[in-house]
């Protein structure tokens, strides 16, 4: 089982020289600090930054600063800064190569539901259903079950959606997956975790053929 | 015919109960601080509010939620703000959740003159009841798009960190974010600055709202630009 | 009978303080030299400027300088640059207080012809049907009646339009004239005009009532 | 991967007989130079271009026009070209014109992932031919809009003031024009530039196109940058 910095460690290896990327709030946050050396990677953040930072210096903060997170944040020599409609005008354009981010659960079919609870928890979607609906690459980055150990990987989503068809792929703390037609394909197990854990932890089709290989992080 | 106003409350003189007011900022990153403060201490209820968030529970936009002065919320995120989900979940506060893309391209539909504007946002989502979805071909591929409808404000209430005279605006870093867009929609557009210089003293290639949209400007008194989530590493 | 900088200095009395006004190519240039003094009135030129000044002094003209019809012009203080699509933006949102531009016919119905001689000349519509489609107050300036002799103020336009029901008021050589309901209705003579020699000059419906005044023009 | 090419041939490498391109620039002002007289000397043809003007008889994409380089044209005025009008009226040229406004913001269309806008330009003219029209009530007035799509165009190439190695544009007064919005709307964008700097020399506040656009950068070799009409007064 990978903790969450296992699971951003893996995304990082996807994220090629070049690309400009868009990274959610949680566990997503957490890939700028595994980008391989020498892959330049340009990191967008969707309140108006090409070009964002690390977290500033003690005292150097500055509230003019923030990124989506409405974290204090720097810029990196080279940064931009644009207003929202821009910033999704790009977002729609597909101008930005990758986007990873969590969601409460994914379908068979590439559904994602990450923004409400009916009667429990209404925060919004911000710009998530902007980047799902538009993204031409997107990586979920979640818990393969929630706290109530149900699986967040189903046949068909029962929150509300953010987005259909949309996600190709999901990285969790024990596996690898592809959104296909025929379901969820097992591509990489986590160090320590067998395809039957994966499959119990699976509530949609799981799809595991031959020897799935066990993921690099490192 | 000056754009100067002595102060916000000359500024806000004519925001009555029932107006349509965008507000710029992100968080609470580029809020139109002063504005509001005047907003709660006039006590004009039934506001229409669109912006992005809705403050937290004792600044920001919360501070007209306190009193009870907002009638609806338009906005894309609202989870900083247990005040907010109260009257959301009780129902004595409308609420319109909107992608924050189409939020800000609503904005921008109504300052370029564009009645609509068709975004793939919210496809095949709660969001889509109700509207027009069409297919499109666009770049090869054909896609679902919603058409959402330009905002229709009274006032854009912005911030902006330097302004002259003639309304030109410049913001500071990600206090931009929402500012330019609802800057150029409002019917009245009213701005507060930091520093308000006199005309010549902004590089014309460096204006992010051209005066022609801002017909109230003046320096605040005081900002405080409160830090939601600071965030530091070691020296 | 006026000239050309007559009819730009009637039209200049139209301008009022603080307004943002779009003068096209011809004698709708001219009347910025004619602004009443101690009138702040900032003109937009569509291809991105706000607050455009005066030509340059002769030796300090800039190739990257210059206005809707490519001449080398100045900035004035506070003045601002944007791009073509934020110029038409503001043009559709009716930001701009007047437009006034030039005219090869104009209809009784406020319909306006300008771009295009079928067969003939054809440079293209530039900004002119933007402009026409979007602005709250549109005057156009030109001659009464065209180089053959032949009246520019029809019932109905016989060249291929620019606009429908747009035009609210024109400005010619001989008159000042409203587009209402009834027709063209003469507002005002210029020095040494005769109602009758509007009348013969008009193809459309003239509504000339009571005692028409003289132009106020210096 | 970087964004530098060593000049405008490796700029243009890949633009080939068929392509539909945009070209930045009002008049001759801030037009990509460089590229075009590459692109004369490469001997490209049937090509789609999408410029606001036509340049003059020799110099901007007159020249092209020369070469019979042209297959398409779309542009909003052409009045300054003899060899235009002659192609154009013997039918060896195709001509679409569109209105400035809507050349623009088809641009923008684009650039913002749009692939359709609505616009009041043209309505009840030869350029409605054909397409939707459609009724909106905006800002409370009734008005009859047509809906344009978004251009596809291969490339876009544009001319900057300034640029970095990271793709970031600035514009220089007026020839702003169409640059940044057709920067945002090719699918390879290339971008010539007066002075080439390295990240950091550009303020971050005063970018007009971001880098994440331009997918090739250059400075020019040589920038004749010709006035089209020079009006001066006397001192």
């Amino acid at each position: 089982m990978l903790d969450k910095n296992g699971i951003a460690k893996r995304i990082a290896r996807e994220v090629k020289d070049g690309m400009y990327v868009n990274l959610g709030i949680g566990i997503p946050t957490l890939v700028a600090n595994y980008i391989p050396e020498g892959i330049h990677v340009t990191l967008q953040s969707e309140n108006g930054i090409l070009g964002m930072g690390p977290f500033p210096f003690e005292g150097e903060e500055d509230a003019d600063f923030i990124n989506a997170g409405k974290q204090t944040v720097t810029l990196l020599p080279g940064s931009s800064i644009f207003d929202s409609a821009t910033s999704f005008g790009m977002i729609r354009a597909q101008k930005v190569d990758l986007t990873i981010l969590g969601a409460m659960e994914v379908s068979e079919q590439g559904d994602i539901a990450s923004w409400k609870i009916p009667g429990k928890m209404v925060k919004g979607m911000g710009g998530a259903m902007d980047l799902v609906a538009s993204a031409k690459n997107i990586i979920v980055a979640m818990q393969h079950v929630n706290k109530a150990g149900e699986s967040k990987l189903l046949s068909k989503c029962t929150l509300p959606l953010t987005g259909v068809k949309c996600i190709k792929r999901i990285v969790t703390e024990m596996a690898v997956l592809d959104v296909t037609p025929q379901g969820f394909k097992l591509l990489e197990l986590a160090p320590g975790v067998s395809v039957e854990q994966v499959k119990n932890a699976t509530a949609g089709r799981l799809i595991a053929e031959g020897n799935i290989p066990e993921m690099k992080i490192d | 015919m000056s754009k100067i106003v002595k102060n916000v409350e000359e500024a806000i003189r004519d925001v009555n109960d029932g107006a349509t007011i965008m507000f710029g900022g992100f968080g609470l990153c580029g809020i139109p601080e002063n504005s509001i403060a005047a907003l709660v201490r006039k006590g004009v209820k039934g506001l229409t509010c669109i912006s992005n968030n809705a403050g937290v529970d004792n600044f920001g936009l919360g501070l007209l939620l306190q009193k009870h002065q907002i009638k609806k919320m338009i906005a894309s995120y609202v989870g900083e703000n247990a005040e907010f989900e109260r009257q959301m979940l009780s129902g004595e506060m409308e609420v319109e959740l909107v992608p924050q893309g189409t939020l800000a391209t609503r904005c921008m539909a109504a300052g370029y003159g564009m009645p609509a504007i068709f975004t793939p946002a919210g496809v095949g989502t709660e969001v889509a009841q109700g509207k027009e979805v069409r297919k499109f071909t666009f770049n090869g591929v054909e896609k679902e798009y919603l058409m959402e409808y330009a905002f229709d404000a009274d006032f854009a209430i912005v911030k902006a960190w330097k302004g002259d005279t003639e309304g030109n605006l410049i913001y500071r870093a990600t206090a931009r974010n929402f500012n330019p867009v609802m800057a150029m929609a409002g019917k009245i557009t009213i701005a507060e600055v930091e520093h308000l210089v006199q005309p010549g003293e902004l590089d014309p290639d460096h204006i992010h709202t051209p005066g022609i949209y801002v017909h109230r400007i003046f320096q605040g008194e005081k900002f405080e630009k409160r830090i939601e989530q600071r965030t530091v590493r070691k020296k």
